[in-house]
């Protein structure tokens, strides 16, 4: 498997030929069309949108609500007002668990989240459910990772008010059934929050065809600038949100004594917006239909199957979470008795990147019995020599350390 | 940057200066407020109506010379039309404004409007009445923002 | 007076020769440094901060690290944890008022904000204290637009728990007497709030000296990116301060039950960090620098006041706020009957950029008398020829209204 | 990238197979615990003081062979040590560490960590334990990160 766009499409890639850039799950390396994107903005129509009366405005106006609706197109998201812009993954997971959550958890409720979360879909959970008495509750995992459905299913109650779950595991890259959760959330009229911090990224989704009542991602992890996220959701849940920040943009009329608050999709985004990050997702957005979320699927699919092969043939690896058929591009293992930082600084002096520790999911880490696992992501730009150079530098790891 | 020497036109100008149907109406059985949060426009919108029929029309407010303009004419207007051929002007007004629809149905008076579409960030004042005029016959909120 | 930077540092102004870009205080134009800046950390350095245990990862920390550096030096902060990256202003001041006044605002006590305040820092104190059932007390305002300090020294008192104020109004270039207003905080425990949205662009800042608890910024508006900002607290206020969003790299151990948090500046930066963001800003913070803020203040103060001379003379014009030798490079005006949107309108005809509006400033726009303002605002890439040309273009629009 | 090989030497990777004092202290006058929450490296260390030296040391907990390695050979220096003896190694091998001071008075064994200088990422796994020791030393609070 050769990459499946070009190197050169990535200066910090190819100005480096022999890095192996194994941590695309952590953050992904940018394509020039999305930092053009962002440059040219700022070059040619930069003003501050909404607020301005001159044609400069207008024109930063308009790629701001261009972007969105890239992103909405991108994300399967009919009604573009719904595409709210954030920081990130976890400022958006934040905004619903403080704003809807403050708003719908009362003492006694309960808010199921699973053992696979990243913190930033576990932690937002945990300290709401303590703030409102609410009782949290772990769904427990299936032997290869996902929410296990049947557990699951039998766990909810009228009670229940929120389930929290990742799309993708950013360390086992196991692929929850969105749809099914989605369904047993509704079944109790709970709310379904899905991480999509590493799914959209790496497949195609459609927002309005999954069915749950909230999406979050990051530009940073699907090819975009740092510092942009998206928070989708319903419109009934949207619009009958409380505001979570307050200032311009977002108000209708501010009173000395009351407020009342603009329509969707301002009245969740107060302040200037980023617009440069908006633009510069939808340029990432663009560039990853151009591919075809499909064709990034089976690219990552087809690495991590070489990779899984390979590195569990090595003698002392475990490699965790679901067979390769069943998992995005991501592979943890541990080796042996190496620990995984270890392993990453003995990487480094190859040039491969992979990232090592708890990988921000301590609860899953508990799961599965280690304290810190080794991960290799894979993602457009990566090719079967950087499954080849990880292979060959955990067998010279290996050796290192057996010789002591 | 652009070309705005067409919009500013005496009959805008005019109206600006002496706004029609500029008023409070005590027997109205309709009132809309509308409001653009974005620029502060706002404008209070009396109809009087006799069945199906818009019996007399006013407004009040504050705002620009482009949705003073548009307010004046429209409420002038629409006096005497029925609801449906308000609906029918409201959907040809909003068309022209944003650069949409041709312009042969729509009653010359109004199309020294036309020239708004050239400015993204000046249509809602133009449209602003209308919208309020929408709302007010659909039922109405009492406000509506645009 | 000519400009104070060349013009071809500021693409989009060169390639633009006849704009004259008068809503800086809106947002501010890009110098090419920046943009480089951010470009080269893209291209260079790129990796998730903090998390990855290789060199390359190592080098996006440092940068980080560099940046935060950068910024507090230019803040005047010695203490440079206590530089916290936001979104922006409104998000810097959101963090405050939920966070901090959560957890210290309680039934009966007193919310303190001036009559001039942009929502950014007017609303969100009023919905805590609607929220916490605390009263929200408006302090008036001097004929020019600062808070009488005088009444609000009378205003005070033991139940008064925050003072929240900008350092310069965005509609009236007013600047606020910051150290007497922190004294009288200080004097009955109350937190001092300095919305520095519209000081830290043009004059120099030291927080240190300032002696207020809270400062905050954005960077769009002091030549830096879009969708960064910055929180500069107090270390004992910051670290007492619940964290205000949870997840990624702000936690020290997360339990199934409880979580710890990490030390500052972590446990108020939750999930990736906007690092190309914190560069960008940084890169600004280091032309400023190098300009001297002195000069840029003096720069803007020359073109204020010619500003102020010329436009005021103009026949029916009004000119809102304090005299020219006191204020900002901002100047708000309405011009007789002539709706300030329309005037925006006909300037820009011109290539004159204004903005039109309530600016974000509602409460103050009814202290005013008026429901709109045009402003015109300066920076370091303006000119005397950019007021020449809005004197013109002012009568101009007389001629035009008047005629009809 | 980096050139590690000078870092993971053969007594680095003996001290992390056959970890010194690598148990608990049942008769530990101060136990501490240090973490470092970014990359989840934990241990606690265990003191014996006599007064003003420190008469046993020993530490458990999970990490890297560098923090592992570092631990082992830390707890194997200070014992005997007086406050002021620990406190100088202490400054010394942070000193080492971030690559600031000159070695010549550090005990040679301590020297196969100065590879580590050039790992920005990886110099708190070599100092985690003695940041606890620090900790430990002057009061302790229970519980540290570096
Ligand atoms: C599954 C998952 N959720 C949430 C996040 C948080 O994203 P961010 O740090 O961009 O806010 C990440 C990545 O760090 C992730 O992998
Ligand atoms: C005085 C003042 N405060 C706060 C803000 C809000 O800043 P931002 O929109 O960048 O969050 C602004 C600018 O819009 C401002 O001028």
């Amino acid at each position: 498997m050769s990459a499946i766009v070009p190197r050169s499409d990535f200066s910090l890639l190819s100005a480096n030929p022999a890095l192996v850039y194994l941590d695309s799950a952590a953050t992904a390396q940018k394509p020039r069309a999305v930092l053009d994107a962002m440059n040219d903005f700022y070059e040619t129509d930069y003003a501050n949108p909404h607020r301005g009366a001159y044609a400069l405005s207008a024109r930063a106006t308009e790629r701001y609500a261009r972007a969105r609706e890239a992103v909405a197109r991108f994300f399967g998201v009919r009604d573009e007002a719904c595409v709210i812009f954030t920081r990130g993954t976890t400022d958006s997971l934040n905004v619903v668990a403080a704003a809807w959550g403050r708003a719908n958890i009362g003492a006694g409720d309960e808010v199921i989240v699973t053992g696979a979360e990243h913190h930033a879909n576990f932690v937002p959970w945990q300290q709401i459910a303590i703030e409102r008495g609410a009782i949290f509750t772990i769904c427990p995992l299936t032997a290869d990772g996902r929410a296990d459905v049947e557990v699951l299913a039998a766990l909810v109650s009228e009670k229940t008010k929120v389930i929290a779950f990742n799309h993708v595991s950013n360390v086992l890259g196991a692929i929850n059934p969105v749809a099914e959760i989605a369904a047993i959330a509704r079944s109790v009229g709970a709310l379904s929050v899905c991480d999509g911090a590493q799914g959209a990224p790496h497949m195609a989704v459609s927002f309005d065809a999954l069915d749950v009542d909230i999406y979050a991602a990051s530009a940073h992890k699907m090819l975009g600038p740092m510092g942009t996220g998206v928070l989708i959701g319903r419109r009934e849940i949207l619009d009958a949100m409380p505001p979570y920040q307050t200032g311009g943009d977002m108000i209708a009329f501010v009173g000395d004594e009351q407020t009342t608050w603009n329509v969707l999709p301002h009245r969740l985004e107060a302040g200037t917006p980023n617009v440069a990050g908006a633009v510069g997702l939808a340029a990432a957005c663009d560039y990853l239909t151009a591919i075809g979320m499909d064709a990034v699927a089976a690219h990552e699919r087809a690495l991590v199957k070489v990779a899984h092969e390979r590195v569990s043939a090595i003698e002392g690896v475990r490699v965790h979470g679901p067979s390769a058929a069943e998992r995005s591009g991501v592979l943890s293992f541990t080796v042996a008795d190496i620990h995984p930082h270890d392993l990453a600084t003995l990487l480094d002096e190859r040039s491969i990147c992979i990232r090592a520790g708890h990988h921000c999911a301590q609860p899953l880490m508990r799961r599965l019995g280690v304290t810190a696992t080794a991960r290799a992501s894979f993602y457009v730009y990566n090719d079967e020599n950087d499954v080849e150079q990880l292979v060959e530098a955990l067998k010279s790891a290996k050796r290192l350390f057996a010789v002591a | 940057m652009t070309d705005t020497s067409a919009l500013y036109q005496e009959v805008i100008l005019d109206h600006n200066r002496r706004p029609r149907n500029y008023c409070a109406m005590a027997d109205a059985t309709i009132e809309e407020r509308g409001v653009n949060p974005l620029c502060g426009d706002e404008l209070t919108l009396y109809l009087r109506m006799d069945g199906d029929r818009i019996a007399d029309a006013s407004f009040q407010g504050s705002g620009c010379a482009i949705s003073r303009a548009s307010a004046s004419m429209m409420t002038s207007i629409v006096k005497g039309k029925t609801r449906a051929e308000a609906d029918a002007l409201i959907e040809q007004f909003r068309g022209m404004a944003t650069g949409q629809t041709v312009l042969d149905d729509l009653p010359p008076t109004l199309r020294v409007f036309a020239g708004v579409a050239r400015l993204p960030q000046r249509v809602k004042c133009a449209v602003l009445p209308w919208h309020a005029l929408h709302s007010a016959l659909t039922g109405g909120t009492g406000s509506t923002a645009v």
